[in-house]
């Protein structure tokens, strides 16, 4: 199995979200982190209004999904559609890592495995 | 000079300023928490902005002596209005001077709940100014500054008519000029501030409606009481509605009923009793929000429903004090008591309203929509992005680790 | 009539008002982040609730004539009570609904404390009608209708047999009959808001308390002076028996002593001086904070612990205005005037109250529990993933990802 | 006994009782969210201690006859101070009490400010009590205690010297004592509560301002006026500054900007007409603006800018008095009436309360950090854990999964 | 070294962490996220109260915990017991993920490996 | 590629954040979570402010980046220096749990490995 996660822009969540169902995931979770990447942050007020920061961290949201190995390509295309901006995209569109899982489990029914997820 | 008077009107001022406020809370618990700053600010920079223009010229276009349709800049910068008012005076002349500026500043505030989570802040500044200007002061003038809607004879105790169908029709032309948001459509991200807002706007309504009897008297009396009865109704009816409709009653929609309700006594507060303050609560109950439901599925994109509430409820008010008014206290007979003539004048007060200033805020709007480096809407990018960080670079609530 | 009065009793109205919006902050600071709306909303619907119950029948059946227990329906709709007072009223009789009103709307509003995160929406409305009836209208009717509290001669100058201790009996009848949460006994969920809505409280109880001399004379400025100074006092003192209990002082409980204060200086507040109130409001502060810690320790889970600080605050609060009445106030001698007879009214008034509110609530509450589709308790597993969600659809906060 | 001037000075008092908590909410806002249980708590416990100290002496200090310095204990426990009023009293003299408590009160909090995310809390209790005692009475006493700037002729119509430079001054001293933080300038953690916080300082500031008319007259009414006109125009001025400088208006830089509006045309409230608002207001948002940049550059982290927003703006204030004072309202030419008389006793005014309120603040609080088990500053640990958790045990918000 | 990660409902997280202590896991971290599963997601109530959407996303609490390899069933085994419903469990009741972690490192001493969880 | 996760101080997350950027990391995130460790927990107030609660969870940071295999040392170090309390470090200074990443892919341009980090 895999881990496949995604930051990506906020407003893009529900659009990622969808992508995913429709790629054939079973679940999801997400969540709002801060992050910096290649887009240097985002410029806020600072004090009373007085002074502009160039800020690091900007608002992201990370989205993951454990899928089976055979799904990796479609979930990232997946992924990839969803998130990228409009034209050709932009600094800040995200990134997605992927890495093992060994093992899943659901928990109302102990399930293991592939039939977990 | 009467002190009580006074007393009362101070008050009152007071609390119709804390609406605004209270509407900025509102506003801003409605939209997503990437726009909460920004919704904030447009209630906020209104009371900012419309202050000073309502010292300037706005009163003296609203109240000075003019004509039919507007009135004149006799009162500019308040000059000829006296500090010292004369011994006969229930309480001194600036007084109406700033109960009205109070009205004045949640009028436009108001409109911008067609507009959140896209329209130009500034734009949106110099927007406020051409708006009181040209459309408010007028209408003020028509209905309270002795103006045709006054001489017609409508009934509009404290502003059904100046503050909420005017500000309801003004919300459409801006929601049709500015289009659709990206994404419309979401959850409150602050039902909280929603409650604590609306919950701020009922208790400052209370100077709205009882303070426009301009005197610590039963009229104010009558007026505070008819005002808390048609909210009560007008909440619990709505989310009656909703209880049936869908299983669930949310406290967005009891808020939202008791604005309805409150926006639509408003005409009627000094006309009509306790019975009939709870018609008029439980019809804009029921009116309001099958409003919301069937402009929302027209697809104009008033992203706060100030139509269906203000606009709609406003209109409900409107001739619902032409249908319940009490001859007792307004001198003329309602509907139940027999008679349609006060009915026909509150619909033409209505009508008039509806089309001066649907007309005038489109036109307005259209002008800075064209105007090379103004413009109504934000670009693509700010809006994802929410308009907190992209046009005023603060985030509503930063948590610890993310500071 | 005079206009002075009638400005300060419409404010007075207006801050009571604004009290159970800032009870609902209050409350909802304090339970779970995933019951917020849900607390909101106990409090938000009492409001729309009850001010239609009042007006309809609830004014009638605590001011009429009736009898030493009940009043009548003579002034059902209010209907009798005439818009336009007589020439000798100090303000419109309407004015005394209204105030009135905003009493009725709080006090089964406090009740909401004791069974909040587990109390059924549906039920709750049902109760409120049947409590505001059968409680809350008689017991008004005792003290302040003519009743026989009020030949009694017992001293409650603001209600705080009528609300506090009425409040206060009536959740432990509902703590009782719900049944402890699942899990009980967290950190508050938004303190900002608990203070907030404390605050709020505070300066409605200036209303509330001076508002309770029905005039703008020197009760209202002495019950106004010795409200502020018995909340700072029971306040610091909560503050301090935590400080030197657990070595910190934290806000909620800084906010619960203010209103254990405010509470007790509610009967009180027409009847002694500035050294009362602080012996008064520092009796609240270490009566009540030890009242919690031996409830909490009985296993009742009374969640916000409304009896432990409006049922015993209350109860100190009438005894000690038998204890520090002053009699050039009162024109009655306290105890430390050298006289026992008042605290024994006292007495009888607390104890009539205890009994019947106790007994009448819990035997309204236990036919709702029974009645097939009724029922006090949600389902185990609503109570689980909150009242929000499971009852009310909706999330209190809402962040933009999670959008 | 007038009940309209007294119905309006209950009002009055209980809006400037509102200012805390809205304090305590703006100030709350601004700092990290680990401190904001702590800044909040600065505020609350204001209220608490500074009552208490304010009827048992201060008031005395203030008030009694004593000389031109500072008042006497002739008041001690506020005896002599009689609950039924003379016959020709405008209202109870314990009103006097009561509406200056809540001066008292805001004052002290007000300097919080300067010293937030790092002052022991405990130390600050003693400093309360301290500080009301022997810098804020005496100078309340020479202001308007009959002391030596009132024999000055100096105008302070509501406490510019008083409250704002006089917290301002202290504020300083008690930033350059505490020391800078160890991470000091952060992005605020919760706009709304900045705002929502202004707002309810602004809604407060009537009474404050037109409150200090002591009557509903055409003072108050004016006061009323300008007080609005002032922090409108000083808020938007401020938003347009940062505008040019930075391309970005922020509902902070706009929030403080009224604060500074407000602090202004406190003295000037009783002098100017609505022309001398606006002067003012202007003067206030571009001089205040400036000062937060200039004394942040000095490295003195005064956190919250209480001197260059209640200091600078409360010296411009003072001294805007003198040059826009209308002889028709006060009966003494400004500048722009031209004489520069009343300037230069406004100037000495100023001069003395820097210098008293200064050295004294110092001296008490150096005192503070050198008595063994007190001291200023919490530990480095506790100052990077947040004071909210390590003074005060509580966290500000509790999501569900955190519980 | 293990990473096992719980998706719970939030209400389950006293007793997870504390299964988790019990069960001899020397350290934990939890987090809100917003997840779909099997679920199919909450109703709620969107624009004035006057239509409910279903909604596809609802609050879960991750938590995490890095446990020795040997430690693995019994981990499993006590967040299962501590997650699931009472009855038969539920929809909803969340899922285990478990994978492989290289290091861990404790920032207080530097120590690593076995010592440093 | 490795991914570097840190659990810290809130208060630090400025520190280690500079200190990765420093280090050479190209990106990172941070979110909010609680947790326990051999910290013990923190002692709030419940109630009215009546009783004390040793609470075994505390508000922590987790920072995370992903790198390339050989930054590994020197980003560790990086954490390890700007996480610790002054002076020998304090219990609650954190953890460092390093694992490996699979795949990386920038959304914006679709690239992969070591050119997406
Ligand atoms: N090496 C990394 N490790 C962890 N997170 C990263 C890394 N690089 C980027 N991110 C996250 O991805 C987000 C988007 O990265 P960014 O470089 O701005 O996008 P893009 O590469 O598409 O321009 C960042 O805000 C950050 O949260
Ligand atoms: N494949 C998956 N990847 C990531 N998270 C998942 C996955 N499946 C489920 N989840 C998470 O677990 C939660 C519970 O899943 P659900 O399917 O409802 O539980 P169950 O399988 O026990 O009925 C979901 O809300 C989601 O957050
Ligand atoms: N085994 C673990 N698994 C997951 N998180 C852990 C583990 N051990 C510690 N943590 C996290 O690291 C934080 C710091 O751990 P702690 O043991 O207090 O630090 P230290 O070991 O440096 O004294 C804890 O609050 C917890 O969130």
């Amino acid at each position: 199995m895999l881990s496949i996660e995604a930051i990506v822009k906020p407003e893009r969540v529900n659009q990622v979200s969808a992508a995913l169902l429709e790629a054939g995931c079973k679940g999801f979770y997400y969540l709002n982190v801060t992050g910096q990447g290649g887009q240097g942050g985002v410029e806020v007020l600072v004090g009373r209004g007085g002074t502009t920061a160039g800020r690091s961290a900007v608002p992201k949201t990370l989205i993951r999904t454990v899928v089976d190995d055979s799904m990796e390509t479609a979930v990232v295309q997946a992924i990839l559609d969803a998130a990228r901006s409009p034209g050709e995209g932009e600094i800040g569109d995200g990134k997605i890592f992927v890495s093992e899982v060994k093992e899943a489990i659901r928990v109302r029914t102990g399930e293991t495995g592939a039939d977990a997820i | 000079m009467d002190s009580g008077h006074t007393a009362w009107m101070l008050t009152a001022s007071a609390l119709v300023f804390f609406m605004t406020p209270g509407l900025a809370l509102f506003y801003g618990g409605l939209v997503r928490a990437k726009n909460l700053v920004s919704t904030i600010m447009y209630s906020f920079t209104a009371i900012a902005v419309v202050s000073i223009v309502w010292v300037l010229w706005g009163y003296s276009l609203a109240f000075g002596e003019g004509n039919n349709w507007v009135g004149d800049f006799s009162y500019l910068g308040l000059r000829g209005i006296d500090i010292v008012p004369s011994a006969d005076a229930a309480y001194p002349p600036l007084l109406d001077v700033v109960f009205q500026m109070m009205f004045a500043i949640i009028t436009p505030a108001l409109i911008t709940g067609a507009f959140v989570e896209r329209f130009k802040f500034t734009t949106y500044l110099i927007f406020l100014v051409l708006w009181v200007t040209i459309v408010y002061a007028p209408i003020t003038h028509w209905v309270w500054g002795g103006g045709w809607i006054s001489d017609l004879g409508a009934l509009d105790f404290a502003g059904g008519t100046v503050i909420h169908i005017n500000a309801g029709i003004a919300a459409v032309a801006a929601a049709l000029l500015v289009g659709k948001r990206r994404n419309p459509g979401a959850q409150s991200n602050n039902v909280p501030f929603v409650v604590l807002g609306a919950a701020i706007l009922w208790f400052g309504w209370f100077g709205f409606n009882a303070g426009s009897a301009l005197a610590a008297d039963y009229f104010a009396v009558n007026a505070f009481l008819v005002t808390n009865v048609a909210a009560a109704t007008a909440a619990i009816t709505w989310g009656l509605v909703s209880q049936i409709k869908n299983g669930k009653m949310g406290a967005v929609g009891l808020a939202t009923g008791a604005v309805a309700g409150l926006v639509a006594i408003t005409p009627a507060a000094g006309a009509v009793g306790v019975m009939g303050a709870i018609a008029i609560g439980f019809g804009a109950g029921v009116i309001c929000f099958f409003a919301v439901e069937l402009i929302n599925a027209r697809g104009l994109d008033d992203a706060l429903d100030v139509f269906a509430v203000h606009g709609v409820g406003g209109i409900w008010g409107a001739l619902a004090t032409g249908i319940f008014t009490v001859s007792a206290l307004t001198g003329v007979p309602g509907v139940v008591e027999g008679s349609f003539d006060q009915l026909i004048i509150q619909a033409q007060s209505v009508l008039g309203t509806l089309v001066y200033s649907g007309i005038a805020s489109y036109v307005i709007l259209l002008v800075l929509d064209k105007i090379p480096g103004l413009g109504l809407r934000v670009s693509e990018s700010e809006e994802d992005q929410g308009l907190d960080l992209s046009l005023h670079g603060e985030r509503a609530m930063v948590e610890d680790g993310a500071d």
